[in-house]
């Protein structure tokens, strides 16, 4: 039993372990030098990721309060390996600050709290993951002390998350009133669609719907991404959001399965207002931050297709599609993050003629940006399509159209940054910038992801070999 | 053959250009990939024509099938008929000159071939797939790089024409990819039709074989035809034509009118009609209306334009109207006629482009008051601007003569009222067709040189002239001897309108 | 019957000149490019002269003409029944064109070596002279009616090129465009012509064709039945192709391109624009005569019997007022069109005895080739003695250019109708066919042989009698306006060379090459009329025996007479008895001297009716509406993402606030509303 | 406790729920904000430890969900007060109004 | 109506009228103290429902803790104790719109549902076997919330530590 239960924990032990030797590393060894920190760190990440890959055993634990599988394993590698890019790519602006010990505890605190809250089995370990989650992030996001923008952009992440989270509470609470229970298992089969659950559900609804920022419980998205340091937005944006997809997609298939002709039709409802609006709100945006964050809404309406798709093609493409998220998004922060640690500037107009002095970076930036929207041959393409065509399932062409119509919109903006890139010119355009090994490292991993995830059937397959559906 | 080859020589050229250091080193290699490419499409040609006469009758030649997502039913599938092989054949001709043209291209030249590459692998991709979602792939594989090399290399209002074009040709794109979506879910493949199992399938030959409700054909054509007809300008969705290809480089101009418009008949033709030949036979009507207005007006439109490459532009709204025009006619000879169009069109406004773009280069004006008198300045330029308009107003030994007769002769088949008064409109605007191709040549061509500066300008040099004489030689090919082009046309064209004159039987 | 090959080689061997002239003659052989050009066309002259002599040999042999077809390749087939071949249809028309052809075109060939002597573009005048006669021999072989409308849109471009042919002279380039579009115009009517005729006869062969539609058949009744706003579709057909010969022939309303041609090269305008292209409407209305007169559906013989008479006449008219002496001579060669015309309009109902109006049509035809050619050529000769065509600066001219006197003469008394020359006989014919058939007809047709007379000799006097012009009429000329071919810059770099210090006091009259076809064709002119037309041209190749020369041929003489005495009334001794007779009417002369004011309706129409009601409102919709459609689309989405944006007001109190509107909003919408 | 119904009781928890959202939702300093916020939370502790009580005594989920909740809300607390003293050194105010630089 | 209903309605008057004061008062101390007296009500209604344990840890943690920590809080950023700015009226007009209407649906879904009690079965909520349940693995152990939970508050520690430090100058 013993061994079972690390060998199924092990994910969840290694990084707790990885915060315990940093909490050693930052009260007894003194005074390391910033860079060797990172270096370590990065390593241990490293490490993490490949000790991840070995499969584990399917099993559920402590009374089906912690399950795990084929596919959670491969979840929580996914974000493993997000957490060691945004780790690289934060590497220049990590050089300038002091606390990095403790951003990378509260970093892998949150980690951790993903973790059990996919493994979750039942709604207090899921709340408890998902404060755990939460907490720490709201503490990282407001990092750069000294910004203003920072500290105003925690505060709305602290408050939002906890009116969230209450509203959360208010419906797990309501639930377990009208069933009884708190466990997923016990839980399917005691609901019937009678309006006070379905008014619990939608009270838990809002509480994913928040942390994936879909409309309109989006609209933190925005400021937070703004205000945070760039490490810290790619963080939200992608690991945050992916975990709760995936554990999104399990409460709905596994748990609420009973309620599933009605959240068909709330979340395309959320899914067409994502999409829509976001897209409004990013074609309008000249900082980049803002524009990816209202892009990442717009990318959530897209994903919630896929989850609406409730077959096994859905959960597939959108676990497939989170993975290709992961580099495109990663690959447009990781530039993003690295211009603005070493030059401070984070505006469209700001990257006029970027192309003239720094050609890799352009072509990483143009790359992700050409995936998140879904041009091929980059790997967003097939993301985007098996996702709307997991959506189409059902026959709701209508919703269909009107995606892809969005994808229209959405391709404008994110040429507008290929524009300014490419073929805009300014006065005085951003100088050669070096690139450290770190973030190379990361850039090199998200292009080959992004070239490849797609064209390669089999990352698919494999996916799809491990997922259930509905 | 291994038909993959043809969209591998490319990126391969395209990658090996990427480690070229030198701008001369990167012409070279890329004049010699487009070679390479030339060379296996006439290979393809003839095996093609081996394989034909040693009576191999399989609809499709050279298959080639790789399940790329199994769990979807998804398959890289690749086989030729006539048709494609055509097509391709036109491709290699236009990347080649393309290449040739822009020899003298400087600022971020390595970037520039790579794209062009880019773009061709895309084409050749698109003629051969025989899985719509392969033949998706390659459709949208080709919008980035337009965008690119429009905005960058382009002149003029670039960036608004770019985005323009990328922005429509994107939204054309959706309604395909909706359409293709209506087909999948209502495609069943159970049987195992398409090789493997899966409910539903992608694969064209499949779907052609098993036959979709009339329902089903009448919701989602349009969404296909409309959708691809956006590529090759349908009226009223034609409008980013005149401003993508003026704005882009010679190149650009050259593969987008002479390839990328093709594009969509080839869809238009491959996919709709041919996969729903029931809505086909109900949407014509409308299908032909469009297409006269689009024929009629785009030539109006033409007579008024002042700058070549509008004229050009517009014009080839008018003649694309003409493929649209033989698809919706619904008879085998004005589907023959149609695909024939888009070759002469292709090679001939590829001509006109790869003339008007020499003019620009010495002259740096395009405006057609500005110029005069070229013919003493630029014999050969001037010559192969006469050839270009003479083919584009449909002189006989020239390509465009054979493909609009043979439209006109198809659509003649079409005894109702409403298509009789089509085809007579589609005659009579090769009229209006010869007012503006002559007040062109007559201004700029002929009379006195305008400008005394003319007088030192340089004649083609050798990259410009085999780029002219190898496209003059395609469209003379097939202007003087077309039987060939035709027997190779008919049998898939036939094929198609067997289908659809099956279904006819059926209702 | 001579061996096919021979026959394939009358017409290509001009492709071959043109296509290595075409290719390589500016690079390589500039000089010999005349020679190699005159060359190859001499030698299927020869090939053609050989070929006719055997087939009309035959003809006399065994007593009728026979039609065969010796060549036939399919070209495109465009639908199983339906196939364009290239094939070459035998019969007597087409072998008397070919003959026409190749000869008329030799001589010209000829005469360029001298006239275009030095031209800079020497080698593709050359190209283009083999293109066209390529093309005219293409045309009248063709034995596919589509094979006819190929050839023909390609003389029609090789006329392009040519008159084209100083391509920076605005004139030459605006006449060389008006010609294109106008007969392109045209042949619109004739490319839907044939598509009716081959949808009914199902087949586009013209033999085929006729008999499917001559023979009362299947396809018969639908043809003659089916009929559009009132008129059967046969007539249909038939007459739009008669618009397309009506636009070729230069046929009033159509004949506004013909004048200007003449900026064309003076040989061109002899080759192409006298004797041979210009009369391929009347060859194609006899091509298809037997179905224009195949049952009793003469409407459309009747409009091609008035549109001919009128042309005919309106043209002699215009003609007596030009001062041009090669428009003169346009006016004259539409006028002679016109009689041919109206000589096929002249229709007895089939079985009866004879057609005579057929024969007399190619009679004629065949000789005013002759001796319009001729005066052509003399014309040239002229011009480049005067440098100029303006009746004013010449005069006096018969010392100085006796051969050309001579052989102008010839020609003037040819095309009056004076027996014994050649156009006596054809004209006589011709307006025994009308008197046959309609008697006005006849009536305008004797008036105008009249006035033929009139303005022929008009301008024979004035050109070689009278006054000697001022020895400055060459700068005069220079400043004669539009009109004065001398005023461009053709002499500068042209045959200038060797005439460049004007006439006076010179004694050479021409190069021998240019005098050579004066000769032959004055030959020509002479004794083309004693051919036995009658019993080797006829519609449906049965001889028909000769009417001998009666009192019926004694009014038009008398008229031609007439004609005569009053231009030299009025011309031979220089003056102002003219200026008098045009002051006595004024009005009509001016009326007339501005051609009807015909160009000015037809710059009326383009102008500002197509152009500025059709085309500017097209391009501007497109620019303004269709593409404003599309701009729009992307202007609302535009505004719309302003107008939402207060939803992300900054203050976090809202978004909570409107997290639980989000909430209460679905609870309310799922819960009560949608379930 | 028998006589009270169990609707009574979630009466004081929802109508708690909702003062403590209206708190949130009008209170323009952050400090009271979050007073309000932890209204909302024990408005949920009670229904969690009524349910438990009333319903479903047989076993104790409601109970220990309440107590996980008071841990967190403690730890929540600590974290945004310390935000929220962050923020203030930033902008010298805790009125939530202030901070409003980024938007739209 | 017994004395324990009696008890019962006094409790939830007073917590509902001092949480009303709480979110309204316009001096934040006596916001703050209304908070505490509304929270003890709470505790004293965990009383009343016998669940001794959950009350003493309302009273530990929440009056003694958070409420603290508030107080605190405001010393460390409320400038001499002047009145908190009034609400937006817009916003407060609205919210108490939206806030009555959420009330009112939720209120009357709940009355709507028919709760039914499940098993007789009463364990006893005292702290012995809480801390059993709580340190056990077996059915009903909560061990690995103990530890998740652990962990979080370890995270929210190091957070509030590196946030609320005051900065030393950069000069170092």
């Amino acid at each position: 039993m013993g061994a079972g239960i690390i060998l199924s924990l092990r994910q969840e032990l290694m990084v707790t372990g990885i915060i315990f030797i940093l909490l050693v590393m930052n009260v007894g060894v003194a005074e390391l030098k910033t860079a060797v920190i990172l270096k370590i760190v990065n390593l241990l990440l490293l490490a993490n990721v490949i000790l991840g890959c070995f499969g584990g055993p399917e099993s559920t634990l402590f009374s089906g309060m912690f399950h795990t599988n084929r596919l959670i394993v491969f979840e929580k590698n996914m974000l493993n390996l997000a957490t060691l890019i945004v780790s690289l790519t934060a590497y220049d602006w990590l050089k300038g600050h002091r606390q990095v010990v403790e951003f990378y505890m509260l970093l892998l605190a949150t980690l951790v709290g993903f973790f059990f809250m996919i493994s979750a089995g039942n709604l207090l370990m899921f709340y408890l993951g998902l404060e755990l989650s939460t907490i720490p992030l709201a503490a990282l996001s407001s990092f750069d002390l000294q910004k203003r923008q920072s500290s105003e952009g925690a505060m709305k992440f602290i408050l939002s998350a906890a009116f969230s989270s209450a509203l959360l509470l208010f419906g797990i609470s309501l639930l377990y009133g009208a069933t009884g229970t708190l466990d997923f298992a016990a839980l399917s089969v005691r609901l019937d669609g009678s309006p006070f659950q379905l008014f619990a559900f939608i009270l838990i609804l809002s509480g994913f719907a928040f942390k994936v920022s879909a409309v309109p419980f989006h609209l933190w998205t925005a400021d937070v991404y703004e205000g945070s340091p760039v490490p810290v937005t790619a963080y939200l944006s992608v690991v945050s959001k992916g975990a709760v997809f995936f554990v999104f997609i399990q409460v709905l298939y596994a748990v609420f399965k009973p309620l599933a002709i009605n959240w068909y039709n709330i979340l395309m409802l959320l899914s067409v207002l994502s999409m829509t609006v976001g897209n409004l709100f990013a074609l309008r945006q000249n900082r980049l931050k803002r524009l990816l964050a209202f892009s990442s809404v717009a990318q959530s309406g897209f994903i919630l297709a896929g989850v609406i798709g409730s077959s096994r093609a859905g959960e597939a493409s959108v676990v497939y599609f989170i993975l290709i998220y992961i580099f495109s998004n990663l690959g447009a922060f990781g530039v993003v993050s690295l211009i603005s640690a070493q030059t401070g500037r984070e505006n469209v107009d700001d990257y006029k003629g970027l192309y003239a002095n720094n050609k890799g970076l352009s072509w990483v930036m143009a790359l992700s940006l050409f995936s998140l929207a879904g041009i091929p041959p980059t790997a967003g393409f097939f993301g985007k399509f098996f996702l709307l065509m997991a959506g189409a399932g059902k026959g709701n062409y209508v919703y269909i159209g009107i995606a892809a119509l969005n994808m229209v919109i959405s391709l404008y903006y994110y040429l507008r940054v290929i524009k300014a890139i490419f073929m805009d010119r300014q006065e005085q355009p951003i100088g050669k910038l070096t690139i450290p090994l770190l973030p190379n490292i990361a850039f090199v991993v998200c292009v080959a992801g992004i070239m490849l995830t797609g064209v390669a059937g089999w990352v698919y397959e494999y996916i799809y070999s491990l997922s259930a559906g509905l | 053959m291994n038909l993959s080859l043809l969209v591998l020589v490319p990126l391969i050229t395209a990658v090996a250009v990427l480690f070229c250091s030198g701008l001369n080193r990167v012409r070279w290699v890329s004049l010699a990939g487009v070679t390479a490419q030339l060379a296996l499409a006439l290979g393809l040609l003839l095996l093609y024509w081996r394989e034909r006469g040693s009576g191999n009758g399989a609809p499709m030649l050279f298959e080639y099938r790789y399940a790329w997502f199994p769990a979807l039913n998804i398959w890289y599938h690749v086989g030729v008929d006539g048709i494609s092989v055509a097509m391709i054949l036109l491709t290699a001709f236009v990347m080649m000159a393309a290449v040739l043209v822009s020899w003298k291209v400087e600022a971020m030249g390595k970037e520039f071939f790579v794209l062009l590459l880019f773009l061709s692998a895309g084409a050749y991709g698109f003629f051969l797939s025989l899985d719509l979602f392969t033949l998706f792939f390659f459709l949208e594989i080709s919008v980035i790089p337009k965008f690119l090399l429009i905005g960058i290399w382009g002149s003029g209002r670039k960036e608004y024409s770019a985005m323009k074009l990328a922005l429509m040709l994107m939204a054309g794109s959706a309604l395909v990819f909706v359409g293709l979506l209506g087909v999948y879910y209502n495609t069943d493949a159970t049987g195992g039709v398409s090789g493997v199992g899966g409910p539903h399938t992608f694969d064209w030959q499949a779907i052609s074989q098993m036959h979709l409700s009339i329902a089903v054909q009448r919701a989602f054509f349009p969404f296909l035809f409309v959708g691809f007809g956006i590529f090759t300008a349908l009226f009223p969705f034609h409008t980013w034509v005149p401003d993508g290809h003026s704005a882009a480089p010679t190149a650009a101009s050259m593969f987008l009118a002479g390839i990328s418009m093709k594009l969509g008949g080839y869809g238009c033709l491959r996919v709709a009609v041919f996969l729903m030949p029931d809505a086909a036979r109900e949407y014509s009507p409308i299908i032909i209306v469009l297409a006269t207005i689009a024929i009629v007006y785009g030539a109006f439109a033409t007579m008024m334009q002042k700058d070549l490459k509008y004229i050009n532009a517009y014009s080839s709204i008018s003649h694309c109207g003409f493929i649209l025009l033989g698809i919706g006619m619904l008879t085998q000879t004005a589907m023959v006629g149609a695909v024939m169009q888009m070759i002469s069109h292709g090679l001939m406004t590829a001509l006109f482009f790869a003339a008007i773009g020499m003019i620009y280069d010495r002259t740096h004006t395009r405006l057609v008051d500005r110029l005069g008198g070229l013919l003493k300045v630029m014999p050969f330029i001037s010559t192969v601007f006469v050839i270009a308009g003479l083919c584009s107003l449909g002189l006989p030994g020239l390509s465009g003569f054979v493909a609009e007769i043979t439209v006109f002769m198809g659509s003649w088949q079409r005894t109702e009222g409403m298509y009789r008064l089509a085809t007579i409109l589609a005659c009579a605007s090769i009229v209006v067709t010869a007012v503006y191709i002559l007040r062109a040549t007559g201004q700029t061509i002929m009379g006195p040189v305008k400008d005394p500066h003319y007088n030192v300008l340089t004649d083609a040099a050798w990259n410009e002239r085999l780029a002219g004489i190898l496209l003059v030689a395609g469209i003379v090919a097939i202007g003087v001897a077309p039987y060939w082009l035709n027997d190779l046309l008919t049998p898939g064209v036939s094929s198609i309108m067997h289908h659809v004159g099956k279904v006819t039987m059926t209702k | 019957m001579p061996n096919s090959a021979c026959i394939i080689l009358i017409p290509l061997l001009p492709l071959a000149g043109f296509v290595v002239l075409g290719l390589f003659g500016r690079r390589y052989f500039s000089r010999f490019a005349g020679v190699l050009g005159t060359g190859v066309v001499l030698v299927s002259a020869v090939l053609a002269i050989w070929v006719a002599w055997q087939y009309f040999g035959t003809c006399l042999a065994d007593g009728y003409c026979r039609q065969t077809v010796p060549v036939r390749f399919t070209w495109l087939r465009v639908s199983p029944g339906l196939s364009i071949d290239m094939s070459i249809i035998f019969d007597p028309i087409s072998v008397m064109m070919i003959f026409v052809v190749t000869f008329i075109s030799l001589m010209v060939h000829i005469y360029s070596l001298g006239y275009m002597k030095g031209e800079e573009r020497y080698a593709t005048y050359y190209a283009f002279l083999n293109l066209f006669t390529f093309s005219m021999l293409g045309l009248v072989l063709a034995g596919n009616i589509f094979e006819t409308y190929i050839f023909w849109e390609l003389v029609g471009c090789s006329s392009f090129l040519l008159i084209g042919y100083y391509y920076d002279r605005p004139t030459a380039v605006a006449a060389a465009k008006k010609a294109f579009i106008v007969t392109r115009f045209a042949d619109l009517g004739f490319l839907i012509g044939i598509l009716i005729l081959s949808f009914y006869a199902g087949s586009l062969d013209i033999r085929t064709l006729i008999q499917r539609l001559v023979q009362p058949g299947s396809q018969l009744g639908s043809i003659t039945t089916a009929s559009f706003l009132g008129i059967s579709m046969l007539s249909w057909g038939l007459g739009l192709v008669f618009v397309g010969g009506a636009g070729k022939s230069a046929l009033f309303p159509l004949h506004i391109w013909l004048p200007d041609a003449m900026e064309g090269p003076t040989p061109v305008s002899a080759l192409i624009h006298a004797a041979t292209m210009v009369v391929a409407g009347v060859y194609l209305v006899a091509r298809l005569y037997l179905v224009y007169v195949g049952f009793d559906h003469f409407e459309v013989l009747h409009v091609v019997l008035w549109v001919g008479a009128i042309s005919a006449l309106l043209a002699a008219v215009i003609a007596c007022t030009q001062t041009d002496i090669k428009r003169v001579l346009a006016y004259s060669t539409m006028s002679q069109i016109g009689y041919m015309m109206f000589a096929l309009g002249t229709f007895h109902p089939v079985g009866e005895a004879t057609t005579l109006g057929y024969t007399a049509a190619m009679f004629h035809l065949f000789t005013h080739a002759f001796f319009k050619a001729l005066l052509f050529l003399c014309a040239g000769v002229i011009i480049h003695r005067v440098h100029s065509n303006e009746m004013q600066d010449m005069g006096g001219l018969r010392k100085a250019l006796p051969l050309t006197h001579g052989c102008f003469l010839i020609a003037c008394l040819a095309i009056a109708g004076i027996p014994p020359f050649a156009g006596f006989f054809s004209k006589e014919d011709i307006l025994l066919a009308a008197w046959d058939s309609n008697k006005p007809v006849y009536y305008i047709g004797l008036f105008t042989s009249g006035l033929t007379a009139f303005y022929m000799f008009r301008l024979y006097f004035s050109v070689f009698w009278g006054r000697p012009a001022r020895a400055g009429g060459a700068q005069f000329g220079a400043g004669g306006g539009h009109h004065s071919e001398g005023s461009g810059g053709r002499h500068s770099e042209g045959s200038g060379g060797h005439h460049g210090e004007g006439f006076v006091g010179r004694h050479e009259e021409a190069p021998f090459t240019m005098k050579l076809p004066l000769v032959i064709l004055a030959l020509g002119a002479v004794f083309a009329g004693w051919v036995p037309f009658s019993r080797l041209v006829t519609y449906d190749g049965m001889p028909q025996e000769g009417h001998g020369i009666g009192v019926f041929a004694i009014p038009p003489v008398m008229v031609a007479l007439i004609g005569i005495g009053i231009a030299s009334y009025l011309y031979r001794v220089a003056s102002d008895r003219p200026e008098r007779a045009a002051a006595a009417f004024r009005g009509m002369y001016q009326f007339v001297y501005h051609k009807f004011y015909i160009d000015e309706v037809y710059l009326f129409i383009t102008k500002r009716v197509i152009f500025n009601l059709i085309g500017r409102p097209a391009a501007w919709i497109d620019r303004n509406i269709v593409d404003g459609m599309m701009n729009g689309l992307a202007a609302v989405t535009a505004w719309t993402s302003t107008a939402i944006k207060r939803l992300q007001s900054g203050k976090v109190q809202d978004y909570a606030l409107y997290f639980f509107m989000g909430i209460a909003g679905l609870a309310v919408l799922f819960i009560y509303i949608y379930s | 406790m028998s006589q009270v119904p169990l609707t009574h009781i979630l009466f004081v928890s929802t109508a708690l729920f909702f003062i403590g959202m209206y708190g949130l939702f009008t209170r323009r300093n952050m400090i009271t904000m979050l007073m309000s916020v932890e209204l909302i939370l024990n408005s949920v502790n009670i229904n969690f430890v009524a349910f438990n009580r009333y319903l479903y005594p047989g076993k104790l989920d409601g109970v220990f969900f309440s107590l996980f909740i008071v841990a967190i809300a403690a730890a929540e607390a600590a974290v945004a007060i310390a935000i929220i003293i962050n923020l203030y050194r930033n902008f010298h105010s805790i009125d939530v109004e202030a901070a409003d630089e980024m938007k739209f | 109506m017994s004395a324990s209903a009696v008890v019962f309605y006094i409790l939830a008057a007073g917590i509902l009228v001092s949480a009303v004061l709480a979110v309204t008062s316009r001096k934040i101390f006596r916001s703050a103290i209304w908070l505490l007296f509304s929270l003890t009500g709470i505790a004293g209604l965990y009383f009343w429902l016998q669940m001794e344990f959950v009350a003493a840890v309302q009273i530990v943690v929440y009056v003694g803790g958070i409420v603290v920590l508030i107080i605190f809080s405001i010393f460390l950023t409320q400038q001499s104790g002047k009145d908190l700015p009034v609400p937006v009226r817009g916003r407060a007009v609205l919210s108490a719109l939206v806030v009555g209407a959420g009330f009112v649906l939720t209120y009357l879904m709940m009355m709507r549902y028919s709760f039914r009690p499940a098993g007789s079965r009463v364990a006893v909520a005292s702290v012995g076997n809480i801390g059993a349940q709580l340190l056990s693995t077996s059915e009903h152990g909560y061990v690995l919330p103990f530890e998740v939970i652990s962990i979080l508050l370890l995270a929210a520690m190091i957070g509030c530590i590196v946030i609320a430090m005051k900065t030393k100058p950069e000069n170092k």
